[in-house]
């Protein structure tokens, strides 16, 4: 076995370990495999995002069955997917880790290996996604991850949970139906489902895709012209932003990741929503390309005010909301607008911002949600009057928490920090003075929701203060979200992973369109 | 047929598609679902009909020409998505029947009522 | 097209009919109508899988469902305005997408110039597509495509799809098995119900 | 339905041919319509109508939880595992020449339709008797 392996292995390990799971039965030892499985998969997400840096092409491919493509299914993998891989991977090694300890008092423990078995079909789900380079297949795993997380979020302690994830699940439905009809009608028009073959064959002309001697009204007529991939592409957006919970198609987000158990919030906040902005990516510049993602169609013009729409009106629910999972939540519908505001640009600087993005906030949302189960460790409130006084009581926790919350803002030294600036810079070297202001606004908001927080947990009064020795959470709790967190304040001062490779990332998406 | 065949299915999609956006009641809007993934899948296998072929299942060629056969991609295609859909069928009534026994109700309002007034 | 005015006709039914039971036998038929659509149009195997699944496990399972629930609708819904909007616009979105689409049944659409022939060629014995080894693997052992494709070409699609059948099962399990009724409030139950069904 | 003498001495009659039928299906997807995932569905409605007439208890005895389980992992185990063995003599993952000279691609496709039809049988019968048993609480 050989490195070749590796695109290939770092799908096949988690979702085959999920039956072993299942046949694991005892608590313990599944979630001790399931960690041995995570932690490989890091490694392995390492090193392949390691040898595709360094290699001259800039990406590695894997024909499965030994078919080639377009006939079989093929991996292919790039700057832009290692770097997802590798946070997705990363997040769920620090999740599971602690997932057993964050689970006693969620899941009973008689089912905790069904749980640990969903939990590794949901990573190889989005595992599959980003590796794949078939975008039929990309359905199947974009399946295998949502029906898995449909099954964690309804977990949660609440009934509250329950209707979350029905609704989650009828929304996801339509979005991945809708991701169906648009990759049958792109399908339709070219006769295959490889993405690079797919980029090629819509830029050819009707009589060439049609067999001779058809009668075709416009035979000069290229393929991306006709009015049924516009319609492709049209589907493929929409279903893609149900998924990506982009504003105003949101409405799932808030209430799954506030009832979720705090290892599906912490695994699903930092991950999900981020994979589908890889689609996206991959949808919109890859397959379609730039000139007619951005020339033909436009849609800048569309997710320009809607990534703006999402920034301020999310982050201004999230002032409003008494409870952190909520605040936390609504925040990310916020973030995502940051993400598909880089994509809308479409300018490499645009795209960087996007992409260290993702990374740097993947990373800060699943530590402030490994914050929040610390605190769910010790009281069961997480409102906003039930953590009154915490900054006491948990010093450390608490502290964590403010690191996050600055990132989420943008200050300097976070990592957040940095792709803010990256943002900024990008619109107003397009000339995008406007949509620069509406941002560091979007960061003004930020500080509001991130401050109120702070003052409940250091600057009001408990209303019995009984408890008021300090009692923090376990200590390896507390060591995952600073790892997470920690994470942040390094990349935040050492830019060269996150930016390095993703301006490369985005050099090569934007040359695919060109 | 031209495109009518198209239209039809499209009809039947949006009937599916109202049912599973428009309905309070969360069995129906599942049979709704259900409805419009099947639609779908009826315009996966319209595209890979040929005029005059036949299943593709390979029969002995007779008088050494070949017969034509419907596109099989398709069917594959659609053979994943069926099960993916009654797999998603199957953890939609799972959820209902949790969300009755915590409710008491599975038509959507009442629940978000009960959900406000906790 | 008697086949799809059927089926236009049991949908519409289906929205309107207020009791679930009589819905979700119409479901079933929905299913079987369109099995018998897919016979028409060449698909063998779907025809067999939809019929299988749709009019027999998903119907077994929606009804076990109602007799946990109840099999009546509340009447009230009337016309909803927004819905009907996206919906029309959804539907005009993808009208306006056939408008350039190959005519149906015509054998020189671009899905039937590319990959696929590969697929039929490979399947009577001739060489495509194949990267290293150069051994004639299928020799018309595999007569059924549909299967050859399914299991071989994009076998890897169908591993994806079996771990969705697996993801639903360990969910199912995880959701239903074992467990009292969930913790919080106490269902009140509604006597006038579950008289439809499966009996166990 | 344990009163009704005629519908057990049918179904005990029907419930062999159904399984056969599925059996039949199975190992004869390669010739025709047919597969692991039908005959699945098909053998797991024969357990459904044997526990309709028979009753959830009987029915249990006849297919225990721990085996069906174990069937729900071990198809999808198989799978893998054939598609592992690609890797591990030196190919492709899923690639089935190496297993045999000539047939190889032909028993690659019976082994992963048995996985398939393992699991599917086994993951609807376990939906089956979860989703009866909540109904009987």
């Amino acid at each position: 076995m050989n490195l070749e392996q590796l695109p290939i292995l770092q799908v096949i390990l988690p979702l085959l370990a999920a039956p072993c799971c299942l046949l694991l039965r005892r608590s313990r030892l599944a979630w001790g495999f399931a960690v041995l499985v995570s932690c490989s998969s890091l490694l392995i997400a390492a090193t392949q995002l390691h040898i595709i840096h360094h290699s001259a092409s800039g990406s590695i491919s894997y024909e499965i069955g030994g078919w080639a493509a377009p006939w079989g299914i093929e991996y292919r993998l790039d700057r832009l997917g290692g770097l997802v891989l590798l946070v997705l991977t990363a997040i769920a090694a620090v999740t599971l880790s602690v997932a057993r300890r964050l689970l006693q008092e969620e899941v009973p423990e008689e089912r905790h290996h069904l749980f640990f078995a969903t939990f590794l079909l949901c990573l190889a789900g989005l595992s599959g996604i980003v590796s794949t380079g078939d975008l039929f297949n990309v359905f199947v795993f974009l399946e295998i991850a949502s029906l898995s997380s449909y099954v964690l979020i309804s977990m949660g302690r609440s009934r509250r949970a329950l209707v979350a994830a029905f609704q989650y699940l009828v929304m996801g439905t339509i979005g991945s139906t809708f991701i169906l009809i648009g990759i049958g009608l792109a399908y339709m028009m070219t006769g295959t489902l490889n993405m690079a073959d797919l980029a090629q064959r819509l830029t050819m002309t009707l009589d060439s895709v049609y067999a001779e001697g058809a009668s075709i009204e416009n035979p000069a007529l290229p393929v991306n012209q006709t009015r049924t991939i516009l319609a492709a592409f049209a589907f493929l957006t929409v279903g893609l932003a149900l998924k990506l919970a982009l504003f105003p198609l949101h409405a799932w987000l808030p209430n799954a990741y506030a009832t979720a158990p705090t290892v599906v919030s912490t695994f699903l906040a930092g991950t999900s929503t981020k994979v589908a902005y890889y689609v996206l990516l991959r949808v919109t510049f890859t397959i379609f390309g730039l000139a007619f993602t951005f020339g033909q169609v436009g849609l800048q013009f569309l997710l320009t005010p809607l990534a703006i729409m999402a920034i301020l009106v999310a982050s201004t629910i999230a002032i409003y909301q008494g409870d952190i999972r909520r605040i936390l939540a609504y925040s990310s519908v916020a973030q995502i607008g940051y993400l598909v505001l880089g994509l809308s640009f479409a300018t490499q600087a645009g795209l960087t911002a996007g992409i260290v993005h993702l990374f740097n906030h993947a990373l800060m949302k699943s530590g402030l949600f490994l914050v929040v189960g610390c605190i769910a460790t010790r009281q069961a409130g997480l409102t906003l009057e039930s953590i009154r006084g915490l900054g006491r009581r948990m010093p450390l926790t608490m502290a964590a928490f403010v690191v996050g919350g600055l990132g989420l803002i943008g200050v300097p030294l976070t990592s957040g920090f940095i792709s803010k600036w990256l943002l900024v810079s990008a619109a107003l070297e397009s000339g995008r003075w406007l949509v620069a202001v509406l941002v560091v606004t979007g960061s003004l908001l930020a500080v509001v929701y991130v401050w109120r927080v702070v003052e409940a947990a250091y600057f009001l009064e408990p209303d019995d203060k009984t408890t008021s020795e300090p009692h923090d959470a376990p200590a390896g709790l507390l060591a995952a979200a600073w790892v997470l967190l920690g994470a942040t304040l390094v990349f935040g001062i050492y830019t060269d992973l996150p930016v390095g490779v993703a301006r490369e990332a985005a050099a090569s998406l934007m040359g695919v369109g060109s | 047929m031209g495109l009518f065949n198209y239209w039809t299915v499209i009809v039947l999609m949006m009937v599916g598609f109202y049912t599973v956006i428009a309905r309070n009641n969360l069995i129906k809007t599942m049979i709704g679902l259900g409805i419009f993934q099947v639609s779908v899948f009826m315009l996966y296998i319209s595209m890979g009909k040929i005029a005059d072929g036949t299943a593709p299942i390979r029969v002995q060629p007779s008088a050494g020409h070949e017969a034509i056969y419907s596109n099989p991609l398709p069917h594959v295609l659609i053979l994943t998505a069926i099960v993916v859909g009654v797999a998603t069928t199957a953890l939609g009534l799972a959820l209902i029947i949790r969300i009755r026994e915590a409710y008491g109700s599975i038509e959507e309002d009442e629940i978000l009522e009960m959900d406000r007034n906790s | 097209m008697i086949l799809l005015s059927l089926l236009v006709a049991t949908a519409v039914a289906i929205i309107l009919l207020r009791d679930l039971f009589a819905a979700v036998m119409l479901s079933g038929i929905f299913s079987l109508l369109s099995a018998g659509l897919f016979v028409v149009m060449d698909a063998v195997d779907v025809a067999f899988t939809e019929a299988a699944v749709g009019a027999g496990i998903a119907t077994v399972l929606m009804l076990g469902t109602l007799t946990q629930t109840s099999t009546r609708e509340r009447p009230a819904p009337r016309l909803d305005w927004s819905a009907l909007v996206v919906v029309v616009l959804t539907g005009t979105a993808l009208v306006i997408g056939t408008l350039d689409m190959p005519a149906y049944g015509d054998p020189t659409a671009p899905i039937h110039q590319h990959v696929a022939p590969a697929y039929i060629a490979q399947n009577v014995g001739k060489q495509s597509g194949r990267s290293e080894t150069d051994d004639d693997d299928f020799q018309g052992h595999v007569p059924n495509m549909v299967t050859a494709i399914l299991a071989s070409y994009r076998g890897y699609d169908t591993l994806g799809e079996l771990a969705v059948i697996f993801t639903a099962g360990v969910g199912v399990m995880l959701l239903l098995s074992g467990l009292p009724p969930t913790a919080g409030d106490t269902p009140e139950t509604n006597p006038a119900e579950s008289e439809a069904g499966v009996d166990a | 339905m344990k009163k009704h003498s005629i519908l057990r001495v049918v179904a005990k009659i029907l419930i062999p041919f159904v399984l056969l039928f599925a059996l039949y299906v199975q190992f004869h997807g390669d010739f025709g319509p047919g597969g692991g995932f039908q005959a699945g569905v098909i053998f797991a409605a024969g357990i459904i109508l044997y526990t309709l007439v028979f009753g959830l208890d009987t029915a249990r005895e006849v297919c225990p939880k721990r085996v069906l389980e174990c069937l729900v992992a071990g198809g999808l185990l198989l799978y893998g595992l054939v598609g592992t063995l690609g890797i591990l003599l030196g190919d492709r993952f899923l690639d089935y020449s190496v297993l045999a000279d000539h047939s190889g691609q032909h028993i690659g496709i019976l082994l992963v339709e048995l996985g398939v039809g393992v699991t599917v049988a086994a993951v609807v019968v376990s939906i089956f008797f979860v989703f009866v048993d909540r109904g009987r609480h």
